[in-house]
């Protein structure tokens, strides 16, 4: 693993890149503890592990850029800027919530930060992803579409119906495949006979990639440029393949009884979080201080957020029946 | 007033939505070099290009998925499944994305697509082609279907259905369409869940919808014969379902008989007859009763599929019973 | 007797079919490593060996439709779909080749299919994850419904299930895993089409299935204080449906109430209340009338989402109407 | 195009291939004429110009395997040795027809045979062909399963599913693509963003060929020689792409305004059964007067075959009521 740093970045904003991922960080881990008190209910499927992923082909983006993704979909949204009461909010199934508690963990939705959800049943948001992107080229704009899917999404019809679709129609739209290893509690290798999942797209005539160090938020942020510029340059789709691991169960209700721990602590001595913290201080680039400044602060964002949530109202009965039709 | 067959009338809205709006297109299998397996949008590609009239890859979910992402962009697409067999196939985007996405979103999101398919059998295609499958979209909150029975309610409410923000399903008869009917030369629409008096009468209801309304009307016809006057109301959107209508002809007629093509078993008639006991069961001079399709996957054999589709002599029969 | 989970019910009717049949399978997303998402198949995998605890990727239409055609091979197959939802993606194989294929084949082909699958909300999982579809596929002549709503039953229909040689869509509910009853030590199976008088009364019939059962059973206490006797009928499977028990049911009651979870609009209670019309219209002392799920997609926001689902008092307010 | 001849064949398995292939092609003419009288209905999907595909893959076929194809579905049939006259009544809807006259043109039938239909959803066969060879692989059978395909049907999800799950276990199946160019009026390379169709299969690790002389029914043959050894040695699945032309319409209804006349003609010169029968005459292992005798033989079959579907009766209106359970 490279200890350098991506020299184009400003201070600033290569510490931005470790705060936002603490902030999902710690997101989750309160959202794991409230979830034992049962302030949270339903799925409740963590990101992390995983932080290096959503910061570093979100960072990049543009304002007028969309974002459609799974049901793990509390990482992107904070990488997105999103707000994080109202992210825990939705979580507590308040109205202040994102998503009004109408959708939950597996459904964020913000429009206005072009965040056009969480989708929940696997596979469902690539059509969508086409769709918007298709939206895009009709217009002649030149924003684009970034598309998160998880290794076990790959199996699904929908997603070479959506390869084939954007590929043919050489639409703006990044396929972000988080290839973790495991569809719950199913290795990547006893479901998929390709188990090297860009090249499926490849063979769709997708330009494609697979970045190994998915841990490693500069590698990640470097073959996001790449694929960035590829779309916006009107090349069409792109698909980028990251290497990544869920520390977690699949979700709060997972045993993890399908893997050992021999198997996991590797994975945990790459901490997205603590790589990147480590390479920071060793370039000089931030103190110890500095950074215990930042897991402060990210506690307090979060803490706030916690209350916001606890204080929130849930909807009203009468909202049962809004926001079923335009 | 002009004559038009029920193609001509939705080849009408059709080109009307692509006239007003550079934001719809037409997208499905074969709708434009092929020009529709039903000749809907023959000549379409030539007349409004091939960005706008676009064939697809027989991928229905891929497709349909497209046209719900475009709708949530802002456009104003018209997607087009040959039958409603295949949207068996683009169920899920149907049902989880187009119905849910602005429930799930607190409101964020509108879909304002249509989506174009068609129903209904008697063409001799057997069981995986001749299902009446409308019902099932029906019950599906934050979605509306449209069965329009005629050329006149087909231009109105596909018209409403462009103009609708929501996601509308909108199923046309396969053998409708050469059917003729007068259409109103003055620009008009039909609001969904309105449903039409197409015969009133006095002495029973006959609900239907799609093509079971001229059959409707033909046993309204055989029943003048036995002095029984009959009342036929065109649902004309199963949802919104315009309850009013039917319960207030059945708060006069006291008497019900659904009609519909599909599988009579589970059918959409359920839901009427349960609206009825619920709202007119006073009313009642008898059960509310129904002629739906044979609980069977249709077979190919003329003799045999016949056997299958409601006849205007079996609904005519079935009013008899009532008195 | 043995005091059995509905879980536990379930596992011993899979083992069963998995000791005494090698042609038995099971197979599904996470059914094997991870031990099938609700548990049910927990341990399957060390004990019966990858071969046979087949653990899929996640392609509903490929492996279901992979189990299908082991089943017309003669095999007999038992196919979990994780939940009710994700059939959608399925439903193509299901409706047009598992539903049909032994008529399309004049009678030569059978689909000795089980395809598990869990339904209903409750559990906070929002609008994709909480449906009760169960009622489309009640309605595909071809198929099988089963809709077990305790553990006894869930055993002895499980074993009709695997001995059928038509394809059966077992259908279970998410929050009656946990729920125990008395399971008898000797062998038994029951019929499917056999509706069990879950409680005998006077007063009213309830109508119910799955986890609506207890629901209205509890429903039924709560009318001991008002004085109403209420019959409550299990349908237990809706295709085939037994529409003598609750006719005759009706026939002395003289009312009717039928109570589900999934949307009231145009569900299976509409099949039920069509059927009483039309058989026990005499006897109505009032209208059939129904409880049905709240026609929204499901919140997540829990004192939402429990408005979404019929309750005792509900069910109880509803028959008090007829009162 | 070669004019050598297959040499391992005998000579009257040659001309039984000749003959076969005529059949199929009287069939079908004679079935149009009926259509057009009235006597058949439904959609007839005609499979004149493709006859060297069906007899050079089904000719090398054992009894025990099975065959599952789509709607376009004759000449596999009468190429498998289904009863001519049972598949006319089938046309005719007779109780005598192949599926008792419930299944009709797109859904011939015959488990004896281990015809295991035409299924008319485009895609869907495609699973059920998977598991037909799952059960043979579980059982440890070596006989296989032939699935035909058709270009269009390749853009359906449930073709990947299929790919990856018959690869992943490594089933006994043969897919076999006939590449006709155009799935209904769309062209290949308007539909699928990779138009070298065998490839898609090749990246889930399904061996795979492309058969460029489609119309050659040694060519065909030899192909699937090739595939039925690899699948029986135990290898898994196989994918054979087959180049060929469809010379009528999409079905009786289609008016073909999609493709021009001089990109027909070409096609036309390459008759299948003209190419045979050439060869047969050049390498002077037929003659003319026996080509006649089998034109005259075939025309028999075929008019008996309509005289047994006209005389068939009706099925019985109860039987409308059989055969949905068993
Ligand atoms: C169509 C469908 N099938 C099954 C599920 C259940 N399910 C939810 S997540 C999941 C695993 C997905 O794995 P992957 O795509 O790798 O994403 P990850 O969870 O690893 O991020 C499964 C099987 C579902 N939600 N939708
Ligand atoms: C799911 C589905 N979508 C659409 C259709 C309508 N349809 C029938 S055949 C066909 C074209 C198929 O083309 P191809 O697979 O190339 O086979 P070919 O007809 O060329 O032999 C289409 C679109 C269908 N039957 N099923
Ligand atoms: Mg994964
Ligand atoms: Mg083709």
């Amino acid at each position: 693993m490279s200890t350098s740093i991506d020299s184009t970045l400003p201070r600033s904003e290569l510490l931005t890149m470790l705060r936002t991922m603490k902030l999902i960080r710690r997101f989750e881990e309160r959202s794991a503890e409230h979830y034992g008190r049962g302030n949270i209910g339903g799925f409740l499927h963590l990101y992390i592990g995983e932080e290096a992923v959503a910061v570093g082909v979100i960072s990049p983006l543009r304002d007028d850029d969309k974002i459609v993704t799974h049901y793990r979909d509390h990482g992107h949204a904070l990488a997105r800027g999103m707000d994080t009461a109202a992210c825990m909010a939705e979580l507590f199934g308040k109205s202040t919530g994102v998503s009004g508690g109408k959708g939950g963990s597996m459904h964020f939705f913000d429009v206005e930060k072009g965040f056009m959800g969480g989708h929940a049943i696997v596979g469902g948001q690539l059509p969508l992803a086409v769709g918007l992107a298709f939206a895009n080229r009709y217009r002649g704009e030149d924003s684009l579409v970034v598309c998160f899917l998880g290794d076990g999404a790959v199996n699904e019809g929908e997603f070479h119906e959506s390869m084939n679709l954007a590929s043919l129609w050489n639409l703006p739209v990044l396929f972000l495949l988080e290839n973790n290893g495991f569809g719950m509690g199913t290795r990547v290798e006893r479901a998929s006979a390709q188990p090297v999942i860009h090249r499926l797209a490849d063979r769709h005539n997708v330009r494609s990639h697979r970045e190994e160090n998915g841990q490693d938020v500069f590698a990640v942020r470097e073959a996001a440029l790449d694929a960035i510029e590829y779309i916006r340059d009107g090349n069409g789709p792109y698909f980028l393949e990251v290497m990544t691991y869920r520390f977690r169960g699949h979700s709060m209700a997972d045993p993890i009884e399908y893997r050992q721990q021999h198997e996991v602590e590797p994975w945990l001595e790459l901490d997205p979080i603590k790589l990147l913290s480590d390479r920071l201080l060793a370039n000089d680039l931030t103190t110890a201080d500095e950074i215990n400044a930042i897991d402060e602060d990210v506690e307090n964002e979060v803490n706030e957020a916690i209350q916001f949530a606890l204080e929130s109202p849930f909807p009203k009965p009468d909202e049962l029946y809004s926001d079923i039709y335009a | 007033m002009a004559q038009l067959t029920y193609r001509d009338a939705i080849r009408a809205g059709l080109e009307e939505a692509l006239r007003s709006n550079p934001e719809v297109f037409i997208m499905g299998e074969d709708v434009g070099a092929y020009g529709g397996s039903y000749a809907v949008t023959k000549g379409f590609m030539e007349e409004y290009g091939e960005e706008r009239i676009i064939d697809t890859p027989i991928a229905e979910s891929g497709f349909v998925g497209t046209g719900i992402g475009a709708a949530i962009a802002g456009m104003s697409p018209i997607v087009e499944i040959m039958t409603i067999n295949f949207s068996l196939l683009a169920m899920d985007q149907i049902v989880h994305i187009a119905a849910k996405a602005r429930y799930m979103s607190g409101g964020q999101i509108s879909v304002p697509i249509v989506i174009r398919t068609v129903s209904g059998g008697g063409n001799m295609l057997a069981a995986t082609h001749s299902q009446s499958l409308e019902g099932w979209y029906a019950r599906v909150p934050g979605l509306k279907v449209v069965t329009p029975s005629n050329a006149a309610d087909a231009l109105g409410l596909l018209r409403s259905a462009v103009a609708d923000p929501n996601p509308v399903m909108f199923v046309e008869h396969s053998l409708l369409y050469g059917s003729r009917s007068e259409v109103p030369d003055e620009h008009y629409t039909i609001p969904f869940g309105s449903a039409r008096v197409a015969r009133s009468g006095a002495d029973v209801s006959i609900i239907a919808y799609l093509r079971r309304v001229p059959i409707s009307l033909q046993a309204a016809e055989l029943l003048e014969d036995d002095g029984i006057d009959a009342e036929v109301i065109d649902l004309r959107t199963l949802l919104p379902l315009d309850t009013q209508t039917f319960i207030d002809s059945v708060h006069k007629t006291n008497r019900a008989v659904v009609v519909e093509e599909t599988w009579e078993f589970g059918g959409f008639a359920g839901e009427v007859i349960a609206q009825i006991n619920e709202k007119a069961f006073d009313s009642l001079d008898g059960p509310a009763l129904r002629v739906g399709g044979a609980n069977v996957p249709t077979p190919y054999s003329r003799p045999l599929e016949l056997l299958t589709i409601p006849t205007p002599e079996m609904v005519a029969d079935k009013v008899r019973s009532l008195f």
